[in-house]
């Protein structure tokens, strides 16, 4: 339990971990880091890490699940059994039947999937670690690895969480400031299109704060989509370094 | 795994009818002669399950949502020992719609569960350090089921009228700790909703919103969004629930108008059920 | 608990609720309560509360389950968690999966199912408050959901349940009786062919008893035959009347 | 969901079937020769698993029947302090028939169990008093798992007879109450059973019946019915566990004959089994 | 359990049951025992007792599982809940997971799989008392039962268990002897092949051991083979006789 | 019910495969330029995942496994209540192959799972009685959970390469007895293995054998066979985990390989992790 004296915002404006409030936790990137898919990415956000593959498009099997004028997305959000403080039971918890739709539905949202017809394009996100902004770094891995695949899509998905800790609009909560916090919003984005393709609150806000909520979560995402087009431009200059 | 739901086919007749409700919000108006944001019609009727603590039924238009609350008594969670709990559980009946299976909840009836939880808990409604008996050892459980009798469009809304209307009218068993034990006194308490926080969903064609879809309007929509918000005018909750884009700039009058939605479904919450906030 | 003073049947032959042994509790039938199925009935019978609906003939998904001579007739037979005094746990019990067997099987009976080929029928009964007679009360509806449906049936279905309580021979159990008396039988029959389509005992019996009980179960069934056909011409003189 | 097996076509075959089996039965005879109200032969085992507290193989015919007791300690339930509790489950093994699926049991299996369940349970036959320890604290459960091992139609009336006979014969591991804890003595007791309730199994076909139906029969029928009774001649349990219809007039005559039936089982089992009632 | 002063083997060098190390439990076996399956065998070693049946070929349901070349063999090691010390909870164990694959394999090593495309072959084992070795005698049953149902193999599977009690090899392990021994080794065979189809491990063993094992395992299984040949033999002089 | 994969197809292909394989190694040759007893590099990163009492992520050429620790703590078993117990579960997670499916582990994983769970358990790798801490009522119990990650053949020599990894490189939260409750003490404590079990897979293609199969080559094998072996030789676990026949004659030969080659994996586990034995 947090101590009664522990204060997730200090008097200069940096929190815990040291960061200003509108700054994110270092963030890595690596793109097809498991050989055996047609795309993956590997996504670490502070001590939150998070590996995506995608495999397909592909048959579907048995046929009569085939849609005849697009492909079918499907999405699995898990969680290892230790990423988390309690070893969290085998099987799928309810947390993670919900954020399996949700990622899903966000992809679908960005993918052309019209002209996959009659296939279906998996989507595995597995949490190694989870340190608070699980959905959020698992989209920003799985669009990448979704780019790996050659999936074509109307602009990647960059992804954070923005929250309120002890009053102040903050970005990127870790786990302990989601848990001491006043609330947690994950905001996902096609940035080109300036449009929200995933949107939760768990928390109170006021409108004024929903706002500055809001901007802040933009301003991470866009920090992001600039690393995560970093990423997949080294890639595919190395490659193409490798191939000469 | 998550994957598309085979209804979901954007087939031809989608197109025709998508057109058909875009030509008509441009006007103003919508299929059932509603405006963009009005509500269907509400009714809440309280107390229709004897054997539940607390229970009600509640209708938006066509579309009819079951509540039942029942309590029993356990250990409080390990890391907020001096409070009882609740827990939201949905089924989408397949008696409510052709799309719907019998057998456990798919994640259409996780979310519902878990977003009208949210509602609930986020905005406080409950006093859970009223529920406590024993500090770390008793508390009350209230267990708030919900079911989804009839789906004509939007189980959401009603759902969070129906889960708030049988906590606010149930009667629950009252237990005393006598000689570190807990037993039941033969008497019944109120819980004193802290809040009462609703939700407005929202759907959105070509960049075109409107309020509380209903079912042939949602298989046309590009997506859609749930927004609750409490008597004080926070949003405590906020659901993406569809594919869709939803462009960042529409977010602020959506909100707005979630405000106004929500503080009329309050009003007419707290007057069919003879409450004063 | 029963109290031990507490007498199911009073001396001047009254019970509990104040009824005589012959005498069914308060019932109420409506039929076309849920908008979205095919037919949809509500019966209540004292406080014994259940919805009934019905979806179908419709194509059977996969194609394979399809049976080439007739329908398929699928039952569910479910009661809410809060319908009972101890919360039923979600999911289906093994007294829901009997009970949806033989409703199935009572339904069938009477259902011209060789009239839909390749097609499925589906019964869903949901109890909402369960105080004795559940599943008679539900097929009682279901048979009213499926004459909503346009189903041919050869006979409506209608069904009550009887017992023993205190060495004397009741009809239409409550909970409590059920549960302190010494048998119950429920019956269901297609009254016009007085044929019985479905039939338990849970109990004992002497085979007078049991002679006993199978009248008075068809005394009280014939009155609930008369109000489910009192029920439909009520509610088609009225949709008449607003066809009008 | 209950769902009409697929493998219940009624195949022209079928029809070619019950037609001779109708021609038989108006001539008082059968397929294998028995009249319409001979039981086929049977055979009881008992004591072949030493690892079960009882058991015993049952066969009617062709078809065979093993159940096995285990007991354990555990908590009286809450509304019956006083007694100790018995659970009855039952599988359709998929070495029986080409129509069983391995897995858990379906609705076949279930039905199966709570028939031998409430035949055992409404005719009183344990005496659930004698197997309680420790009022509300201790008391011995008895856990009766019945296999179909082989199915040549019929398995109710010999999983009822398997299930006696293993109950009969068990020898239940005794415990006593030493300071308010149960111990192991490493002696053994019976369960004397207080009623022998057996059931019959009815087919009808155009009107006419017959009892015992094997595979060959059962699919043929209009429909079934099983009638459980005790050795008072009372009516414990009754279960029509096909779709069908049945005459309201044959009843009478079923019972009476399952009275005949059932005792006629009794008299060969307490013979097998050397037992005096 | 065991008593410290209990032991495995005596100063004699037999064991608690009176064999000496190099000997088998009494062996029957019964062929036909089921009569709805395509073929049957029920095998005793000592107190372990084994049903084996086998259904097929047959065609697979649904179609789209059938394999294009060769039967599909489905196998299924189930135990009876009274069949060990503590009752086993219904459902598949893990250990019967495993076993019914390695069982599985076994029998697809000799069975001519190929001459029976499009088809499936089941094959179900039930374990109705468990005292140590009890998947190689179902091996052993589920072999005579697939002959009885008349499926070609290119061997019989002869199957049995060694160990290791108290310092030295030993056939045929009880379930005692295999809780207190230091290792079981369970092995199946084609003889004919003298080819292995399943080998197993759990315990430790030196490089010396374990071939003193695996020869002790052959003889064992020689003396299997040989009644298992046997009762063939029987079972069809019989049926011959039977015939005339 | 285990069934055939529909995967393993003994496709044309395969046979053209298996021949390109079968030519190779009978010039002591491989796909991928190995010889027929060299295994495939070897990674061992540790404490990766902080969450985990102890973690480990190991590769086999382009195979990676995952394996974390969580400890609890329980109750000892009832037939050993003077030792802790540890669990192995694995998953074949489907990222890694377009083969594995979501949900609960299949008869692989349970495989996968069970056979590292002996090579532990056999060899007595983990001294069990120094986790119990009040005998028969409170001791540790250890989660070793297995992920597959990305799957290029062969993962059972890296997962149990992964699950020492892990468990030698663990922190354990520490518990004292204190007035005969057990409290976390806030400190850590490291577990000493005893031994250090390795595993060698073997396929066989028509009677020659090869080390650590990668994808290509399992798909082409005739059988394969996994043989485990502890520090001073012993044979500690042995797993034939594929349908076909070794040939009686060729086990011995494979045993003093699989010495061998868990001799070399084990210098290399002691030398990446500082261990001295």
């Amino acid at each position: 339990m947090k101590d009664s004296s522990m204060r997730l915002v200090k008097e200069d404006g940096t929190r815990i971990d040291g960061r200003r409030l509108d700054e994110l936790r270092p963030l890595s990137i690596e793109i097809g880091v498991l050989e055996k898919s047609d795309g993956s990415a590997y996504v670490q956000l502070g001590r939150t890490k998070v590996f995506a593959a995608v495999f397909g498009p592909k048959e579907v099997h048995p046929k009569h699940l085939a849609l005849p004028d697009r492909a079918i997305l499907n999405c699995r959000y898990h969680m290892t059994s230790f990423s988390v403080d309690e070893r969290k039971p085998l099987g799928m918890t309810r947390r993670e039947i919900e954020l399996s739709k949700v990622i899903r539905e966000a992809l679908e949202s960005v993918v052309f999937l019209e002209e996959f017809p009659r296939t279906s394009i998996d989507v595995f996100i597995e949490i190694i670690e989870a340190d608070g902004g699980t959905r959020t770094a698992g989209l920003t891995a799985a669009s990448l690895a979704l780019a790996e695949a050659g999936i074509p899509m109307v602009d990647l998905v960059a992804a954070v969480a923005v929250g309120k800790i002890e009053g102040q609009i903050a970005l990127d909560l870790s786990d302990l400031e989601d848990k001491y916090g006043e609330a947690d919003m994950p905001i996902a984005m096609a940035p080109r299109l300036n449009s929200i393709v995933l949107l939760q609150l768990n928390g109170r806000l006021t409108r004024e704060e929903f706002k500055k909520a809001l901007e802040l979560g933009k301003k991470g995402i866009m920090e992001i989509y600039q690393k995560q087009r970093d990423a997949l431009r080294r890639k595919y200059s190395e490659e193409a370094l490798m191939e000469v | 795994m998550s994957a598309i739901p085979p209804q979901s086919k954007k087939s031809l007749i989608a197109g025709i009818v998508q057109e058909k409700i875009y030509n008509l919000l441009q006007q103003g108006k919508r299929l059932d002669g509603r405006s963009p944001v009005d509500l269907r019609p509400i009714t809440i009727t309280t107390g229709i399950v004897e054997k539940a603590d607390g229970s009600s039924l509640v209708s938006l238009g066509k579309t009819k949502i079951l509540v039942g609350i029942k309590t029993e008594i356990g250990t409080p969670y390990p890391d907020r020992p001096k409070e009882g709990s609740f827990t939201v559980n949905a089924e989408l009946l397949p008696l409510a719609s052709i799309g719907f299976e019998p057998g456990p909840p798919d994640e259409r009836g996780v979310e519902l569960a878990r977003v009208v939880d949210r509602s609930i808990r986020e905005s406080k409604a409950i006093d859970l350090e009223k529920l406590c008996l024993i500090e770390g050892e008793k508390a009350y459980i209230l267990f708030i089921d919900i079911y989804v009798l009839d789906y004509d469009g939007n189980y959401y809304d009603p759902s969070v009228i129906a889960a708030l209307a049988a906590l606010v009218t149930a009667k629950i068993p009252k237990y005393e700790v006598v000689g570190g034990k807990v037993q039941k006194t033969g008497e019944y308490f109120n819980l004193k909703l802290q809040k009462l926080p609703f939700t407005t969903t929202f759907g959105l064609i070509r960049g075109k919103f409107l309020v509380d879809p209903q079912l042939e309007e949602e298989a046309a929509l590009d997506v859609s969004i749930i927004i609750g918000v409490d008597q004080e005018g926070n949003i405590v909750s906020i659901q993406k629930n569809s594919p869709g884009l939803i462009p960042e700039t529409i977010l602020e009058q959506l909100i707005e108008i979630a405000q106004e939605k929500t503080n009329a479904i309050r009003n007419k919450f707290c007057e069919a059920l003879n409450i004063v906030i």
